[in-house]
């Protein structure tokens, strides 16, 4: 059994002939029954199966195709599978399945009809044929004007615009929960034991000794210690920046000194001397 | 309004006027890489933008490329751009790769299931009154014209056939029922109709 | 004029003016997947247009672009268009990537000194038991969230390393006692233990 053959020529929607050979249009069947071989191939080529070859058929012969005359018509097309043999083509079933078809269509037309059942019309023993020619036909047509409808990458290209995705740096995200976790993986993986964490209270002194230390490193020198308090804040904020204060200074942070008793006390970086010009040489 | 990379998730300003509005969607269709919806649009504007106002925004912005050597087109999945027709020779010359270009057997075999969805195998054979070769309908399915839809409930449960969402894009159609017309087939075929 | 035999477009007129060769050039452009070399051009034209002419329809098509949507631009192996920066926040909501992640070291670090600020680089290896690397301090560094806040009075008078208060705003905290409490509690403040 053949099968479609994809790489025939594409539809033509402005002529169709029947097949090109040596670049020639061939738009009629020659009338006599020799056919040469190399033009019997690209015919065979040229039809998309028996229903195709029918369908030129019976246009060749300009009849209705609701009343095909089946004698010639099945004459005719028995000489073109006949030739198509005798070249030794390789001939799809379906061309003799259809064969048989017509054949058997033709004997019954040479019947005489059974009795006319009251209201209703004896069927023709074309009507099946018919069908599936006029079907076949619109699908046919059907195809080429799809053919003809613009075509993406054919007709026309989607436009896509280099879009750089780079020039929006992406930065990771992170929240409060993944430092907890990353907090304990360090655990974990220390086997540090509890005595070392932190509670929520001291976080509030960590962060007041980190804010006493910006403050100092902004005066660059001394500060007095009564300003670095600010007593809107309340009784518990001043607990602990005092505290923030007293950790400082017992990691040797800041220096503090007091002239004498009750005399203000100064404060300032431990390492200042070296980190910024004193005020005198500024 | 170059961006800094300080800023991890930015929320960009809405625009404000219609104009500004326009570039976005402009800027949002040219560069994409499908048909994008009333809703993927809306999705870039955090919802904030209606879709009667984007209807319309859509409607002028093809307007003001129809003279130009792009078209917005709607098609069946949302909106997009496409070059038009009449620069494809000067594209096809960069392009050394000849676009696809179907045979009879395959171009029949896609009006059968356009236009009889869905279809078994066998009866776009019935049609066609010829075998169909595996090969055609695999060059339809791997364009992502054609897919299979399910399975006909009679005996080896033949798979359906059926066009795909986008065969219509690629035919700049909107839906099925903009397909071309079918022919009225004139019961005498005669000669000088037919060729 | 090298178009093959089989080649089923028909011959283009070549476009007659500049407007003209300029839309043309725009579609090429626009649908190209890659930048367009001066070469590529004009095979695009069948070679019937000159360089020079080419390059300055470029300028003109650039600066005809210069207040829209895309932008034009001159690339090492050729011309492309651009989406301009300012709409990528619009296409990324179409898109959204999964945001980058930081690695582990960065993390931990990240945690070492939100906890037990103010910590020298030696703290934070002692704590996780590794070197740390100088490029994940600076990591932390560049994107604001970590500076220093002075420098211990030990040999080599290390930096003492303190979040900011971006670090607090970008990760929506008022202050840092709304980090989330850590599971196990100890009244006493030890930072020696820690060391």
């Amino acid at each position: 059994m053949t099968v479609d053959n994809d790489n025939a020529s594409p539809l033509d929607p402005l002529a169709s002939p029947l097949a090109r050979i040596y670049g020639e249009p061939l738009v009629q069947l020659p009338h006599d029954l020799y056919i040469p071989p190399d033009a019997m191939a690209v015919m065979l080529d040229a039809f998309e199966g028996p229903l195709d070859l029918l369908l030129y058929l019976i246009r060749k012969a300009n009849v209705n195709v609701l009343d095909i005359p089946m004698a010639p018509l099945t004459d005719q097309y028995l000489v073109y599978v006949e030739a198509m043999r005798s070249q030794n083509l390789e001939l799809a079933a379906d061309y003799l399945v259809m064969a048989a078809m017509l054949i058997e269509i033709k004997s019954r037309m040479l019947l005489p009809r059974p009795k006319i059942v009251e209201g209703s019309e004896a069927e023709d023993p074309r009507a099946e044929l018919v069908r599936r020619l006029i079907e076949y036909e619109q699908m046919k047509r059907a195809a080429l004007a799809l053919n003809e409808s613009p075509q993406a990458e054919r007709d026309f290209d989607w436009v896509e615009v280099w879009v750089e995705k780079d020039l929006l740096r992406r930065l990771p995200e992170v929240n409060a929960l993944d430092l907890r976790s990353a907090w304990s993986t360090i655990l974990r993986q220390a086997k540090l034991h509890t005595h070392h964490l932190v509670q929520r209270e001291e976080l509030s002194v960590r962060e007041h000794m980190g804010s006493i230390l910006r403050r100092l490193r902004g005066a660059a020198g001394f500060v007095e210690f009564s300003d670095l308090f600010d007593p809107t804040q309340g009784a518990s904020v001043l607990v602990v920046h005092f505290l923030a204060l007293l950790e400082l200074a017992r990691e040797h942070l800041l220096e503090m000194t007091q002239v004498e008793a009750f005399a203000p006390i100064y404060l300032r970086l431990a390492d200042a001397q070296n980190e910024f010009r004193s005020p005198a040489r500024a | 309004m170059r961006r800094t990379n300080s800023d991890p998730q930015p929320e960009p300003e809405l625009p404000v006027n219609r104009g500004e509005l326009k570039r976005v969607l402009e800027a949002l269709l040219l560069s994409a890489r499908e048909p994008l919806s009333l809703a993927d649009l809306r999705k870039a504007f955090d919802e904030r933008v209606g879709t009667d106002l984007l209807r319309s925004l859509l409607e002028e912005l093809r307007a003001e490329w129809s003279d130009r050597s792009l078209e917005l087109l709607q098609v069946a999945s949302g909106w997009r751009f496409r070059t038009r027709v009449e620069f494809m020779p000067y594209i096809e010359r960069l392009n050394p790769e000849k676009p696809p270009r179907y045979s009879r057997a395959v171009l029949e075999t896609l009006a059968i299931i356009a236009y009889r969805q869905p279809v078994t195998r066998g009866d776009i054979e019935d049609i066609r009154g010829v075998t169909v070769a595996t090969q055609v309908i695999r060059v339809l399915e791997e364009r992502g014209w054609v897919d299979v839809v399910g399975h006909r409930d009679t005996p080896g449960r033949p798979a359906l056939l059926a066009t795909t969402r986008k065969f219509l894009d690629d035919l700049g159609l909107r839906s099925l029922s903009e397909l071309p017309a079918l022919e009225h087939i004139n019961p005498t075929l005669d000669l000088a109709d037919a060729q």
